[in-house]
């Protein structure tokens, strides 16, 4: 990608390292805390899975009663390998033991960390090898089918009911698509759960849910393999589950995960340390099972303005970028979110938003852009929102976008129909194949519009950074720094959620990870 | 030499309000587009079945203008015809909120003319709803497409409680500050659940026993005032309505209340 | 601890065949697109007009997605909604043209082995419709779309007039070569000119008295085979249709025509 | 217009010799023939109009009686000359008496030359000065709202009735259209007279009539006022009645014509002798009446393959310039066409069609191109048509054409609806907005895609028109040089309406026109 637009590359270089020292500022509390939600992700890894009769998936009756139990600052690997040393119980016999009030707490002795840590390694394996092999099955069909060079094709499914989101997955990857992403149902993310089964009802998505994982990534294989193409799968690991949903993930094969390091706090006012503690294992898990990572800078668009707020998108990228190196992914990992979303009233709309676009590019080479399409400008004119959705499509092909979301013409109606879908592949096929190399016979004035645009974001970007820098991630979330929305540190939910980690806390599954990802694996 | 002449013929292309139909290019012609999916494969008899759809419709003249098989056994149509029936718009009653629009500051005089006190509003996007957009719209002091938002009127107290907030504790809330009005928003329609929860809603409201002390309002792009009198609001405001429309309601209605005692 | 578990409800999502319903995205769930003009102003009575319409076409569920003001007495609606009826896809019958698809080698040998001599074709746009693309789609040598047209058979003989032609033009022509098949392309349908013209020329071949020595054969984009039939020709070939569907039918056609005297 | 496209200017100046050796050699042919269309129109200049008892147009009545008298060859404008001299009828009543057989031609004395002239000057300024008024009118018009600076958005209403044309237009024009085409109905092309009055029934289109014209302008003009904007009319000046239709709409102030040198040959094989002479006195009517003409190179896009046949466009677009230019219009007035019709299929679409857009552009400085929209490649997918229409949208901001006739989602289906035309306003009217400055802001690769394309299709065009050159359009007719349609000299319709003048023939309107407009006016 060369330097179509100028870019001052110090100042990005500058962004970058007040980025990176405001990421590094908060890994710090980060690596002192771990969550509920990261102990029942420990529980998975461990093997723990299912509901009792009640409904209650076993790992959050593990970590409920662990709290009960006061021992939950040890982290649920110390509590299980203690059981197992003390009684040759699985971690998954333990967990139906606590669910029918059976198992004794208060009788369980302490062990020595190296008889603990030998346990712990050899069990990891199991899981750690189990998200391996989900991890070569996908290199090696990418390297069967070949990988695909121009934009991906990006959809989603919303039926709510997962078997019809086959079918709909099914048709669009015939028709074109290469990424089906499987909307999530309204409330899922504030659940402090994840359900279990099949399940055929959900309300503007379906829930994610494992066994509705496993069953997609089957029909997109089948798919995949009469079309002799890889079929990408997406989900939210977002949240107030976030860990535990990448590690379902990870064991599912998903292939990108809308993953953010402020969403949650932000649009669905979760406590911002329960976030950010959060995040980092899910990101970890992420990079450990090849996933790329989906964030959500685009929403900022959605609620604040796209011509006034640009800036704000480029500053959370930044963040982003540097969270998710932190958790140990690559930077082709990294999808960074953005959205065409200026208003189509604005003169020069398109200008704007192709420099924008351009720019991002530039700044973030290795990184793909998961680049979202109108939808907020969007009314219940399906013809013009389809027109919309052909210039959002010119942007990709023309700044070489790689994460390619598709917009519907029935954005401001309902979750798409499978016409919608196949109406909006054809568009986005067309006038990619129409403009396939436009991109390259294309030369940019100089100090034009667009030049001067992108200058004046990133200006403004660096800015912003450097007063994040100054106040610290959690003031200024405070001040409403992004798309408006103020949050305090100690409101929202799922912050009882948080704890310290006591100086014995043991979490095999992460350092292992962490430690094979800085050694570099592929 | 009639070679020369063209034909001519007679017209009736008098609007009749009592029989009212599509207009396509010509006064009566009731030319309708529709499209839709069949879930079987595309060949000359699913072909022959989007026809008779469009048929049981009414629609004669029907053209299939365009067949897509979506997937072995899905087929989208598009079609046009003729719609033959009409309807009898002079006999349209549409229950009417408007009753002349005011701006901030009229609406403002008037709630200091008739009711000489501020009103108290409480909204939110209630149950799983993330959706802020819309009430904050209704609600906010910068307001949206040039019209400011309740937060701004002089004479109203207004209280967003924002998204996602479960009924109960909306209902709580409103109940604790004597709310005169409650402003709901609901954005996501699918399946029906917002039914489901403005249903809640004001069995939560009724069940506490204030139904009778306040107004309740609905609002969302799927929202009509139809439905939500359907529902049991008493009014509903949809896509293109702003604060003053709804400020102006809730004034007058407060008003008329007041004074019927 | 209810709180953990989510509602759960049953499905009947087979299809059934004898009750086929348009395809949203949930079998049977009858969702239609549709759009139309009315010649009214746009405000809340047009609005419930719109949806009045809907309501007769038997939908449910209607929603006016967007409403757009073309001029002062003429609005503009996009509407979806649920068709609540359906039909029996099981009893449909469509009149087959197609028996089994031949190849230009396969048809020539066909006529060689059944007919044993050549095959003489005329065809035109008849009347005032310039089109020609469609009738040279049949048949110029170079054929359309990857399908070779008729002049390139060797087994067919055919005379392509072009366009413009008057029909009684056609027939004279048509007899004096002692034409087997004559192929008439409509384009413009507008005011129903074609079906004008097409039961024109019918009843010039009528009354020339050769009806009975040829097979009539219409075409173009908004040509089915059922509207031909209905005008009383053999068969009509509409879009996606190409040079080997006519030469197959007209081979054919012609063998059972000789084999049955 | 700077050059980017790095255009042989050479060769574009030896193509444009060519053109105006090949028209030259053919204005020979032109200026010693007339025709009965030509006949008429010079009626109708001297006040005969209407119809008699059967239908038929006076000038046709005249035209043809003259014929069956065997004086023709002087010219109807000598006929009416004599006629007064000896009876002191005027032209009108001379018709009717004709009409009603009670003329008698047989005892017609002959008069001087200078006796004719007298008379015909003075009655020739009458007709003049009231065409001369109308272009005062329009120049009033355009002085009073403004003149417009992007392209006319130009828009077709042909629903066969006049007066739903009207509600459709007046629609249209509040919509944003600044041009409203009345498409003619089938067939009207062949006749060879033009209908009278008012008329409610037609197929694909409307009969031009003079009646019609003048409705429409009307609706026009008094929707003009209330917007503020001039809305131009447009019509046809094709087929066999050329120059009637001009004067007409010179009369009832058409602004534009569609009128072409040879799409009449080729499209309605209409004799090539027949067309040539007609266009040539059409054209300087049109000329006169300050109207631009829209000449019809991309019917050849329609029938053969846009890609292949590109350079055929260039060279016809010569070709018509130099008959044009020869006719007395100035290049202002020349309305060259041009249609986006590559075949969405083919990979880089866009971007040829880029480039050949451009390239006209740049070689037609002074001229606007009449740009058409896709049509033959759209089917009823009218979703798919709209996007196809935003590109070519698209093609027109970026390169800055003027005439823009916009494309329709129904194209594929029917003559537009009311709302179909809506939508396609809609989208022309975003994406100008939108993209409106993004042209001055991209420079073309040098020796790209686009500019080799470019070079390619000029270097064939000069081949092409070498070879015209050579043998003559005549014979290069004959040969199917334009959209692979072969046409001989002495076939086609309307040839026996041509004939050779006498030495005496006088068209008084025809000389003073063009000297007029030698001497320039505006
Ligand atoms: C912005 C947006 C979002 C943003 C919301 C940001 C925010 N802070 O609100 C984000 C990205 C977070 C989001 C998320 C989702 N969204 Co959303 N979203 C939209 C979008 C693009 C615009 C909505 C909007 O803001 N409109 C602008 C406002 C001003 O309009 P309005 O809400 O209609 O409000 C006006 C009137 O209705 C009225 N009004 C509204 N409320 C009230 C209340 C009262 C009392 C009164 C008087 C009046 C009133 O006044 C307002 C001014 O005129 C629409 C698509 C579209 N273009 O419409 C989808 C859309 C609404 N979303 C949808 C869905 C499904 C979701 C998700 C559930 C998807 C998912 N599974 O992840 C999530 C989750 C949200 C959840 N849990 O509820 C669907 C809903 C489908 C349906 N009909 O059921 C839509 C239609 C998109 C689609 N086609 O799928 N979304
Ligand atoms: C190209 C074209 C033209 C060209 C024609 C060039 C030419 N040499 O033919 C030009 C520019 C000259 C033209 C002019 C007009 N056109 Co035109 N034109 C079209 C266009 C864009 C494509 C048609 C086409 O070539 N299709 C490709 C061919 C291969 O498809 P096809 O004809 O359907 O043929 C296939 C089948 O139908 C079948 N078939 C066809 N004929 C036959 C015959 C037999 C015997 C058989 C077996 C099969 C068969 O086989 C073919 C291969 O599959 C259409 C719009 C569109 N995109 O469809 C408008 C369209 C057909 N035109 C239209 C109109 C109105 C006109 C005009 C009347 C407009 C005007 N007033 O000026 C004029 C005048 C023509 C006249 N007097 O008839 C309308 C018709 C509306 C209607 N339904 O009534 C259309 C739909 C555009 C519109 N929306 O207004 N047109
Ligand atoms: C990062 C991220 N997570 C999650 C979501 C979805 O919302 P929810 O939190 O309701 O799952 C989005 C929005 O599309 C997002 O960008
Ligand atoms: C120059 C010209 N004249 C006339 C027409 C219209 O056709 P017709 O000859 O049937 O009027 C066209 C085509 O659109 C044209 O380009």
């Amino acid at each position: 990608m060369n330097n179509k637009l100028k870019i001052d590359k110090k100042l990005v270089g500058s962004c970058r390292r007040s980025a990176m020292r405001i990421a590094a500022d908060v890994q710090e509390f980060i690596d002192r805390h771990s969550t509920v939600a990261i102990e029942r992700t420990v529980c998975r890894l461990l093997g723990v899975d299912g509901v009792n009769d009640i409904d209650i998936p076993f790992p959050n009756v593990v970590v409920e009663s662990m709290s009960e139990n006061g021992i939950l600052e040890y982290g649920a690997a110390d509590f299980f390998a203690r059981v197992y040393l003390h009684t040759g119980l699985s971690a998954q016999e333990t967990a139906e033991q606590i669910s029918k009030s059976s198992f004794d707490f208060d009788s369980l002795p302490e062990f020595s960390k190296a008889e603990k840590t030998v346990y712990l390694e050899d069990i990891a394996k199991i899981s750690l090898k189990r998200i391996q092999e989900q991890r070569n099955k996908r290199n090696g069909y990418i390297k069967e089918y070949g990988g695909k060079s121009g934009p991906l094709l990006y959809i989603i499914v919303a039926t709510g009911d997962i078997r019809e989101d086959v079918t709909q997955a099914v048709a669009a990857a015939k028709q074109g698509a290469d990424v089906i992403a499987v909307i999530r149902t309204t409330g899922q993310s504030l659940l402090d759960y994840v359900p279990f089964g099949e399940t055929r009802e959900g309300f503007g998505g379906t829930y994610a849910t494992q066994e509705n994982f496993r069953i997609m990534r089957k029909a997109l294989d089948e798919a995949g393999k009469s079309l002799d193409r890889y079929i990408c799968l997406c989900n939210y690991c977002s949240g107030l589950c976030m860990p535990e949903i990448a590690v379902m993930g990870a064991f599912e094969r998903l292939d990108m995960m809308l993953n953010d390091a402020l969403y949650g706090i932000l649009f669905r006012n979760i406590n911002m340390k329960r976030t950010l503690v959060d995040q980092n294992f899910s990101r970890t898990i992420n990079a450990y099972a090849g996933v790329i990572i989906n964030t959500g800078e685009d929403n900022y668009l959605t609620t604040s303005d796209a011509f006034e707020e640009a800036h704000t998108v480029l500053a959370s990228q930044f963040i982003n970028e540097q969270f998710a190196v932190l958790a140990g992914l690559k930077k082709s990992q990294i999808g960074l979110g953005h959205a065409f979303e200026m208003s189509p009233g604005l003169k020069n709309s398109f200008v704007y938003e192709l420099a924008q676009a351009q720019m991002t590019r530039e700044i973030f080479p290795e990184s793909p852009l998961k680049y979202m399409p109108p939808t907020k400008h969007k009314t219940g004119d399906i013809f013009m929102a389809n027109i919309q959705d052909a210039l959002f499509n010119m942007i990709t092909i023309l700044t070489g976008q790689k994460i390619h979301l598709l917009g519907m013409p029935t954005e401001a109606i309902h979750t798409p129909f499978m016409s919608d879908r196949a109406l909006s592949i054809e568009n986005a096929r067309y006038i990619f194949s129409a403009m396939e190399d436009l991109g390259g016979e294309l030369i940019f004035k100089r100090d034009g519009i667009m030049a001067n645009r992108a200058g004046e974001v990133l200006q403004k970007a660096h800015e912003l950074l450097g007063r994040i820098d100054e106040r610290g991630l959690f003031e200024s979330l405070s001040d409403g720094i992004f798309a408006g929305i103020k949050r305090k540190e100690d409101e929202g939910r799922g912050l009882d959620g948080v704890f310290e980690k006591s100086g014995d806390y043991l979490n095999p599954f992460y350092d292992n990870m962490i430690s094979e990802l800085r050694g570099g694996i592929d | 030499m009639s070679g020369y002449s063209i034909e001519k013929k007679e017209y009736d292309m008098g609007l009749d309000l009592q029989k009212l139909k599509p207009y396509g290019d010509t006064l009566n012609d009731g030319k309708v587009q529709l499209s839709f999916t069949l879930p079987v494969h595309s060949c000359e008899k699913s072909t022959e079945a989007a026809r008779e759809i469009a048929s049981e419709m009414g629609l004669t003249d029907i053209v299939a203008a365009h067949i897509k098989p979506l997937d072995d056994n899905y087929t989208f149509y598009v079609m046009y015809g003729t719609f033959n029936k009409s309807i009898d718009y002079s006999k349209i009653e549409v229950p009417d909120i408007e009753n002349g629009a005011m701006d901030m500051n009229e609406i403002d005089d008037f709630i200091k003319a008739h009711l000489k006190r501020k009103i108290i509003v409480v909204g939110a996007s209630t149950g799983t709803d993330a959706h802020t957009v819309g009430i904050d719209a209704i609600m906010n002091m910068k307001g949206y497409a040039g019209h400011y938002g309740l937060e701004r009127y002089e004479m109203i107290e207004a209280h967003n409680l924002g998204a996602q907030i479960p009924n109960i504790d909306f209902v709580r809330f409103a109940k604790s500050v004597k709310a005169d009005v409650l402003l709901v928003s609901q954005t996501v329609t699918q399946k029906d659940i917002h039914i489901q929860n403005l249903t809640q809603l004001v069995e939560m409201v009724e069940a506490e026993g204030f139904r009778e002390c306040v107004l309740l309002i609905c609002g969302g792009a799927r929202i009509s005032n139809r439905l939500a009198v359907e529902l049991g609001y008493d009014a509903g405001f949809g896509s293109g309505k702003f604060a003053d429309d709804v400020a102006a309601y809730i004034a007058r209605e407060l008003s008329d209340r007041k004074e019927r005692g």
